[in-house]
């Protein structure tokens, strides 16, 4: 029997339609290549007027552990300390506004186009998960904004957890994006997999 | 006992009653002209040359266990001399001459078996690093092929050469490598030395030094004091500890390697092969195992014991070269204590106290070096000079920049 | 047909059809293969390992040392497959192994008739003689003769999968004790994970005929099973095996997914690998029955009584139609009574003790069954088994029955409480080692740990299980203990009937006799650890589970020593053997590893491009045009192109490092060899880095985009590494130093650009506001702009090809469109596409050092940069990169190289040796590292280290490579072969 | 093994990579036996079978190198601290 993975493209993401079995799919997964991103890191000695500068100027809170703020217009996620990564969905110059305001406190890094980002829910989400996070992602213990930086089937990926729902965002570095999406389809196919793409 | 068919048949016909121990369980004298401290392939090895080619048989093996029970019996039974400097080549082919007469030497079947050691090679870079490696062999009169991927496919044509992620482009075969059966040559060892009045001390552990002034003049150990002209240590995966009983520091890590062997199985894979891309090299045993490994751990360790993703990892580069394993099972596996030296590179030498001499840093490619490493250090012992093969195994390379750095990782143990 | 009438849980509804050896049988959904076997009166199933000895069924479980079969067919087949724990399904097919040329009649046999000849450790003293014929005659035939099953003709159709699971408690075992540990632990409210090899939970509650309360224990344990599963915070996980504790509470187990299919269904892999990382651990794994060594003990029909009983109770298969049991202990009496029950004749219950508990002789005489107590069964007879001989009371006797049920006790699984270097203990008690130190968080609970009462194993999970829970902070409440009908059995040692007739097994599977040990004892071969070395005791595929303490016990009668003082071999990891591909997963064939795609990879593919893996990257090698002979033309046409007018390359897999603060200069300072302070802003600078050892461990260029803000560039090969080496140098050398550094490997698009009309396509793409001529972006001159209408790019003047050359780097979802506009801007020029070979033939060209060079064994001084390193200042390497071993002049030193023939090709790999000097070690001077064939020259070029190498250009040195039977002269030059001052580059 | 990252929670070992002995300490290169101090720090470990203070690098993860304290007989992980603390306390 042909693999599912052998049907798949090796250097491209895969075209949105339906993966693996038939019928409501399990899990689904939608990229989005829209999203401004930059790294954001504090400056020796400035956390705390950095962090002073952006709950005034943007109203969020920088978590000094692996946590959101924010959301899907302007989101701000622990990634490192003194470290975070900044996404917004509709901000084309979220880095070059962020540098400026942020001028002596931070160092700050386009990323836009550094990594996709994975929106992955569905009823067998957690199930197709685990077959690659080596992190305890059980709603109670991977709360509502917590974020993971971590590897999964040998790709880094920032993994975080929006809200209530039990669905979770991973964003991959563009170039090893086409593996991740392999491991999703592969590790998915059981379950079905409905694959779109947006912005 | 002479080990003959005669031998053999005399004691099939009556019932097995005739065997006598292979060697005596010893215990210590208070004084040898040489201990050599560990009973491990190296230390017997050792003390069977003293015994045997300089005639000093006055001699302790000092054991804290039973004979054999480190990496001698840990190991993946690989031998070969297939390396690139010239501080390493000359010794390991000095290594695979003696195992190629060792059985007839010591009476003893060690299943010495040249049955080839395939490196694959999966890029024109490592082509080219292989070809530097298999001249370098042939200066140095070692046998060495260079195989391109048809060389590679008629000697071993189920390796995945069609859907690989690097592909098989060729490979680097020493014909004259192999394997030999790891406890026998042990017990091969064990059984000479013991016949030419060798002291097989097991159950003795070494808990310090007995010192005259700066000098080392014997041994504490479990079962008493035992004085000796010379002390050799050859305890490989435990250096670091007892070396600092004598004050020293040295250039080494100890880290666990795991190794591997699946259930019994049909002949499958003839010789020995080691994947290019990846952490994996295997063989079969004569009983029918696949025997393998990879990479070490990588964090020091003295637990004898390793982690999943290291199996996994071996494990995935098995599938990646031979996808017909599959369905092979891992029947057992394991983990030795590696003496990680510095450079990747062992040493042979005396050490800056007197009276202490050091073989050790075996990293994961001990074994092989076995007969070698007995004859060389038994050289030191004797003569108080390194023997010709051994010369750049110093212990002070380190500071002098002399190393022997065959991957060129540096002074990163995990590494080599 | 041995099926009984009724009883077992099979479902009798459900008939599967299966085949053995070729032949038709039918069986029952909830059948083993051997249980199925069994029920078609099918004993013969295997050979063994060594003398090819018949074997049958022996045990209903995992331990099962004989009943070893080849499980399906072709590229699925599996060798030494347990039929006692193959599940039946329709169509299954087995074969059995290692005889020929079939079970019944099997050649190899004839190494019985020689075994007196074979023992322990024959191979060591013999087939030496002469040297030669080992490897061409001696080992063929051994290895032909050994080994079990065969490997599978093809590639594994299958695949696997990994998956990882947390939890706080992990109760591993279903049986009586593991299912009480589970709903303790759950009742408490903590998140458990209940798994078990078997298909159906309850351990031996399915093969017993105990009673839990009221209720039947299969019953029992049923319901309990579903109250588990009904509870969200419990997770049954059934077919799973835990095989091994690592470290930090991680268990492996393999679920066997689709192992009870003919195939598995669409999208589902055949096995699962199981990370499990629990908090705490109970195993409930129950216990192994052993044998008792006898002469004739491995003659099929001989089993274990455990088996006898698994098989009436649970399977509903009588495994013989007339029955006698051999035994120490009064399990096997039960045993004995539940056959009877089940309606198998019992001919006599011969037990070792002299004084039997006076409720199991009068079960026995209630049954007319006849007791032969301090009996011992001295011989076997039968193909199959057919009789046997008793001694008891001074005489001797024969019986006629066609199977034996064998008990000496059972042994504890505490095989997961060894894998962290726990030693197990013995009782003398219950004659069997008991858990010794256990892993951190792993209690044991039940028969493991020597309990072996179903009342005793009931507490003992109900404790294991609460204290887990309170361990971890739960709430406990007074747990009920469900009553069972038993009491601790009783048990007097008995190991080996020493005067018995034929050779008496120990490890059947590896034909490892009493006699075995008894050579091993000898020849000093006693502890432990060399008897298992020296006869193979325990090394075959059941690991020793019903031989070890067998074994070790004989081996202690010899010695007089006692068992405790002897002790036992650890068990190692895996507690079953696990497939390999399990282990692997989906990590095979292209999905071994990612595989990285450049951003322009999409348009290098349509312009036809082959790709080479450069680490996890795909790169274009080469853009072949149609009618181009080979790799060769197509090479030298793309570096023409370049040299005499332009083209392009993607270098966006060089590691970019984005550094940003006040101190970047002092701190690339500290890690470069030379100097990046006083670099100006809008420049680019070569650098050179080396490990702390004095070794260069990467070069690469670095600009000042603006006053504390830098970007520099890594090789491919190390971006991960420099990116590591970085992080150190801030986080631990200097962490007062105020420098943030992130990858922007992946952000940035990056191509070069290089030839005599690179600025002129430059000049097209970049937006009006970016000057671009040689005096606004001057040689290593690094500036932002906009290119393409307003997309940002930094802009480098760079060359590693030595023509006038840029790298433009823009955001990664634009590198594509950049490529396309080069070409389109480049059109007029005929703008060539090249590869990594061009790129690699204009770089030695110009003589620059790269991966082949920059082999971690080299020093800057080795490659000719050694004057760029500042004496001024320290940095990384400095102080260890003048040992004198390091600036030893006799080094190998790089140059460059050309045929003196001017045609001959030139072999990267080659080493010099004088002209006229022998080719040995002590001659060899150093090897080429890299070649080409230069379309500039029209010959083939080289790079390399020869000692002294910048001293003797001019003179002639061989290059030999006689793996590839190269053997020529070749003359040393400077290593820049093309406008090696730089004209070009500056133009 | 688990490693507690004092930033991400606990981790698989194969996020990280290992150096080694964090005993040691990159000598003065000033100091006029820098060559002796250097080759100290480069090659001699004390390479102990018990407690272990160690690096690694949590490379899968927050890309923070951290001090481990290990036992090297047991792999018991004994505590865990970041090389550097982060930039939010003002030096």
């Amino acid at each position: 029997m042909t693999h599912i993975l052998d049907t798949l493209p090796l250097t491209r993401l895969p075209a949105p339609g339906s993966y693996g079995r038939t019928g409501a799919p399990g899990v689904t997964v939608a990229l989005r290549e829209d999203v401004a991103a930059a790294t954001l890191v504090a400056r020796r000695g400035a956390g705390v007027r950095l962090a002073d500068v952006v709950q005034a100027r943007f109203g969020l809170t920088l978590s000094d552990g692996p946590r959101m703020a924010g959301d899907d217009a302007l989101a701000v996620l622990g990634t490192g300390p003194g470290r975070w990564l900044t996404l917004a969905q509709t901000r084309p110059g979220l880095a070059a506004e962020l540098a400026s305001t942020l001028d002596g406190l931070a160092a700050v890094t386009d990323q836009s186009d550094a990594n996709i980002l994975f929106e992955i829910n569905g009823p067998r989400v957690l199930d197709l998960l685990a077959k690659g996070a080596t992190i305890d992602l059980d709603p109670e213990v991977f709360r509502p904004g917590d974020v993971a930086v971590t590897a999964i089937a040998h790709v880094g990926v920032t993994l975080w957890r929006p809200g209530e729902e039990i669905a979770y965002r991973a964003l991959v570095a563009r170039s090893f994006a086409p593996a991740f999406a392999r491991f999703l389809i592969a590790g998915g196919a059981e379950y079905g997999i409905g694959w779109s793409r947006r912005g | 006992m002479r080990y003959s068919f005669l031998s053999i048949l005399k004691n099939g016909l009556t019932g097995q009653s005739g065997w006598k121990p292979a060697w005596r369980d010893a215990a210590p004298k208070p004084s040898y002209d040489v201990i050599i401290v560990g009973g491990g392939g190296h230390g017997l090895a050792t003390a069977y040359y003293l015994a045997k080619v300089h005639g000093i048989r006055n001699v302790a093996v000092i054991e804290k266990g039973t004979i054999g029970s480190g990496n001698a019996g840990r190991n993946t039974t690989i031998i070969r001399s297939n390396y690139l400097l010239p501080g390493n080549e000359p010794f390991y082919e000095w290594s695979m001459k003696l195992w190629e007469g060792l059985e007839q030497e010591l009476n003893y079947n060690a299943m010495v078996s040249q049955r080839g050691v395939l490196n694959l090679y999966h890029s024109d870079a490592q082509r080219d690093a292989y070809a530097r490696r298999g001249n370098a062999m042939r200066l140095a009169g070692v046998d060495s092929e260079l195989l391109d991927r048809e060389g590679v496919r008629a000697m071993y044509p189920f390796l995945d050469f069609d859907n690989a992620r690097f592909p098989i482009q060729g490979g680097l075969l020493q014909r004259r490598g192999g394997t030999a059966r790891h406890d026998a040559v042990v017990w091969g060892y064990a059984r000479g030395a013991d016949r030419l009045g060798v002291d097989i001390v097991q159950n003795c552990e070494v808990t310090g030094f007995l010192r005259e002034g700066d000098a080392i003049v014997g041994v504490e150990t479990t079962r008493g004091p035992i004085r000796a002209g010379k002390v050799g240590l050859a305890v490989a995966g435990s250096t670091s500890r007892v070396a600092r009983q004598a004050g020293l520091r040295l250039p080494i890590e100890s880290h666990v390697l795991q190794a591997f062997v699946s259930e019994g199985l049909k002949p499958l894979i003839d010789g020995v092969v080691t994947f290019g891309a990846g952490h994996f090299y295997i063989s079969q045993s004569d009983k029918g195992g696949l025997v393998f490994g990879g990479d070490i751990d990588g964090y020091n360790s003295y637990a004898q014991r390793g982690n999943l993703p290291v199996i996994e990892d071996v494990c995935e580069g098995g599938m990646a070269l031979m996808p017909r394993i599959g369905r092979l099972r891992l029947l057992r596996h394991w983990g030795g204590i590696m003496d990680m030296s510095m450079d990747g590179s062992p040493i042979i030498d005396a050490t800056p106290v007197p009276g202490l001499y050091l073989n050790a840093g075996w990293c994961y490619g001990g074994f092989k070096a076995t007969p070698a490493s007995g004859w060389c250090f038994a050289h030191l012992l004797a003569k108080d000079e390194p023997h010709e093969t051994a010369a750049a195994m110093r212990l002070d390379r380190f500071r002098t920049g002399h190393l022997i750095d065959e991957k060129g990782v540096g002074a990163q143990p995990n590494l080599h | 047909m041995s099926r009984l009438a009724k009883g077992g849980l099979v479902d009798r509804a459900r008939a599967l059809s299966f085949s053995f050896d070729g032949k038709r049988y039918s069986g029952l959904a909830g059948d083993t293969l051997a249980s199925a076997l069994l029920a078609n009166d099918v004993k013969l199933v295997g050979r063994s390992f060594k003398y090819h000895r018949p074997r049958g069924i022996v045990s209903a479980g995992p331990e099962e040392p004989n009943a070893l079969v080849e499980l399906r067919a072709g590229a699925r087949r599996e060798p030494n497959t347990r039929a006692t724990v193959v599940e039946l399904h329709d169509g299954l097919i087995a074969a059995s192994q290692n005889r020929w040329p079939s079970l019944g009649f099997d050649l190899l046999s004839v190494n019985g008739l020689v075994a007196p000849f074979l023992g322990a450790g024959f191979y060591y003293k013999t087939f030496m003689w002469p040297a030669s014929f080992w490897e061409k005659l001696y080992e063929p035939v051994i290895r032909r003769a050994a080994g079990l099953g065969r490997a599978a003709d093809g590639n594994d159709p299958d695949e696997y999968e990994k998956a990882n699971a947390f939890c706080d408690v992990l109760v591993i075992g279903a049986g009586p004790a593991g299912l009480m540990a589970a709903r303790e632990a759950a009742r408490a409210g903590a998140r458990v994970i209940l798994a078990d090899e078997d298909f159906l939970p309850g351990g031996r509650l399915n093969a017993e005929s105990h009673t839990v309360g009221d209720e039947a224990g299969h019953a029992f344990a049923a319901r309990l099973a579903a109250e588990l599963a009904s509870n969200p915070k419990v997770r049954i996980m059934t077919r799973t095996t835990v095989f091994g504790v690592y470290d930090g509470g991680t268990y492996g187990a393999l679920e066997r997914v689709s192992d009870h299919l003919a195939e598995p269904a669409p999208f589902a892999p055949r096995q699962r690998l199981w990370r499990i990382v629990a908090k705490r651990a109970v195993l409930a794994a129950g216990a192994t029955e052993r044998p008792i060594v006898f002469g004739g003990n491995d003659r099929p029909g001989v089993m274990a009584a455990g088996a006898v009983q698994a098989y009436a109770n649970r399977f509903g298969v009588a495994a013989g139609k007339n029955l006698a049991v051999f035994a120490n202990n009064d399990e096997a009496w039960r045993a004995a009574f539940d056959a009877a029950q089940a309606g198998i004749a019992v001919s006599a219950i011969v037990d070792v003790r002299e004084t039997i508990s006076p409720a199991l002789t009068a079960e026995a005489e209630r049954r007319d069954i006849r007791v032969i107590a301090g009996g011992q069964v001295i011989g076997t007879r039968g193909k199959t088994l057919s009789g046997i001989e008793v001694r008891h009371g001074g005489t001797t006797e024969a019986l006629a029955i066609d199977t034996l049920a064998v008990s000496g006790g059972w042994s504890p699984n505490v095989h997961l409480t060894c894998h962290h270097g726990g030693k197990p203990i013995w009782n003398a008690d219950i004659a069997a080692f008991v858990p010794g130190a256990t892993p951190p968080g792993l209690s044991v609970a039940g028969a493991a740990r020597g309990h072996f009462s179903l009342s005793g194993a009931l507490r003992d999970g109900v404790q294991a299980g609460t204290a887990a829970a309170s361990d971890l902070g739960f709430a406990t409440a007074t747990p009920e203990i469900p009553i069972a009908d038993d009491a601790e059995p009783a048990i007097a040692a008995f190991w080996h009937v020493a005067d018995s007739k034929g050779p008496a097994f120990v490890d059947p599977q590896n034909d490892v006799t009493a006699k075995d040990v008894g050579i091993a004892f000898k020849e000093g071969f006693r502890s432990v650890e060399l008897l298992k070395r020296y006869t193979t005791l325990g090394m075959a595929t059941d690991q020793g589970k019903t031989s070890n303490v067998t074994g070790l016990a004989i081996m202690a009668e010899l010695t007089g020593a006692g068992i405790s003082e002897t002790g036992t071999t650890i068990f190692r990891p895996p507690y079953t053997p696990v497939a390999i591909g399990a282990l692997a997963g989906h990590h095979r064939g292209k999905d071994f590893r990612p595989t990285r795609p450049t951003p322009t990879h999409e348009w290098a593919a349509e312009q036809g491009a082959v790709f080479v893996e450069t680490g996890l990257w795909l790169r274009a090698q080469y853009f072949p045009r149609p009618g181009e002979a080979d790799w060769l033309t197509t090479v030298n046409r793309e570096v023409s192109a370049v040299r005499a007018s332009v083209g392009l390359i993607d270098v966006s897999t060089f590691g970019k490092i984005d550094l940003q603060g006040p101190d970047v200069g002092a701190f690339l300072d500290r890690v470069y060899i030379n100097g990046f302070s006083a670099l100006a802003v809008g420049k680019a600078r070569y650098g050179v880095m080396l490990r702390e050892d004095g070794m260069v461990m990467d070069d690469g260029t670095t600009a000042r985009l603006a006053p504390e803000h830098y970007v520099m560039t890594t090789t491919t090969a190390n971006a991960a590494k420099v990116y590591q080496h970085l992080e150190f140098c801030l986080q631990v050398l200097w962490p007062e130093l105020d420098v943030a550094i992130a990858s922007v490997s992946e952000q940035w698009a990056q191509i070069a650009l290089a030839g005599p009309r690179s600025r002129d396509v430059l000049a097209r793409v970049v937006d009006d506001s970016v000057d671009v001529s040689n005096e606004a972006l001057p040689y290593m001159g690094a500036i932002i702009g906009t290119v393409m209408g307003g997309i940002p790019a930094r802009l480098f003047r760079l060359s590693f090809s030595g023509e006038l050359g840029y790298e433009i780097a823009v955001p990664a979802r634009h590198g594509e469109t950049l490529a396309r506009a080069l070409m389109a801007a480049g059109a007029e020029f005929g703008i060539t596409p090249y590869g990594t070979e061009a790129l690699g033939v204009m770089r030695i060209e110009k003589g620059h050092v790269s991966g082949n060079e920059l082999s971690g064994q080299t020093t800057a001084r080795d490659l000719g940069l050694g004057r760029m390193a500042s004496t001024k200042k320290d940095y990384v390497g400095r102080t260890m990169a003048g040992r004198p071993g390091l600036t030893d002049p006799e080094r190998p030193t790089f140059v460059g190289f050309k045929p003196v023939d001017g045609t001959s090709r030139l072999r990267a790999g080659a080493h010099f040796l004088k002209v006229g000097a022998p080719a040995d070690t002590a001659n060899d001077e150093g090897y080429m590292t890299s070649v080409c064939y230069s379309p500039t020259l029209q010959h083939w070029i080289g790079l390399g280290l020869l000692k002294r190498g910048p001293e003797r250009i001019g003179e002639r040195v061989r290059a030999y490579d006689p793996v590839r039977g190269g053997d020529i002269e070749v003359e040393v030059c400077a290593p820049g072969f093309v406008d090696p001052d730089g004209e070009k580059l500056r133009g | 093994m688990r490693i507690p990252c004092p930033y991400c929670g606990a981790r698989d070992a194969h996020e990280f990579a290992y150096l080694g002995d964090a005993t040691v300490t990159r000598p003065d290169p000033a100091a006029p036996d820098a060559e002796d101090t250097f080759f100290d720090y480069v090659y001699l470990r004390d390479n102990p079978a018990g407690p272990h203070s160690e690096w690694w690098y949590h490379a899968s993860g927050c890309r923070q190198w951290v001090r481990v304290a290990r036992d090297t007989r047991t792999h018991a992980i004994l505590g865990t601290e970041l090389a550097r603390k982060p930039a939010g306390d003002a030096a």
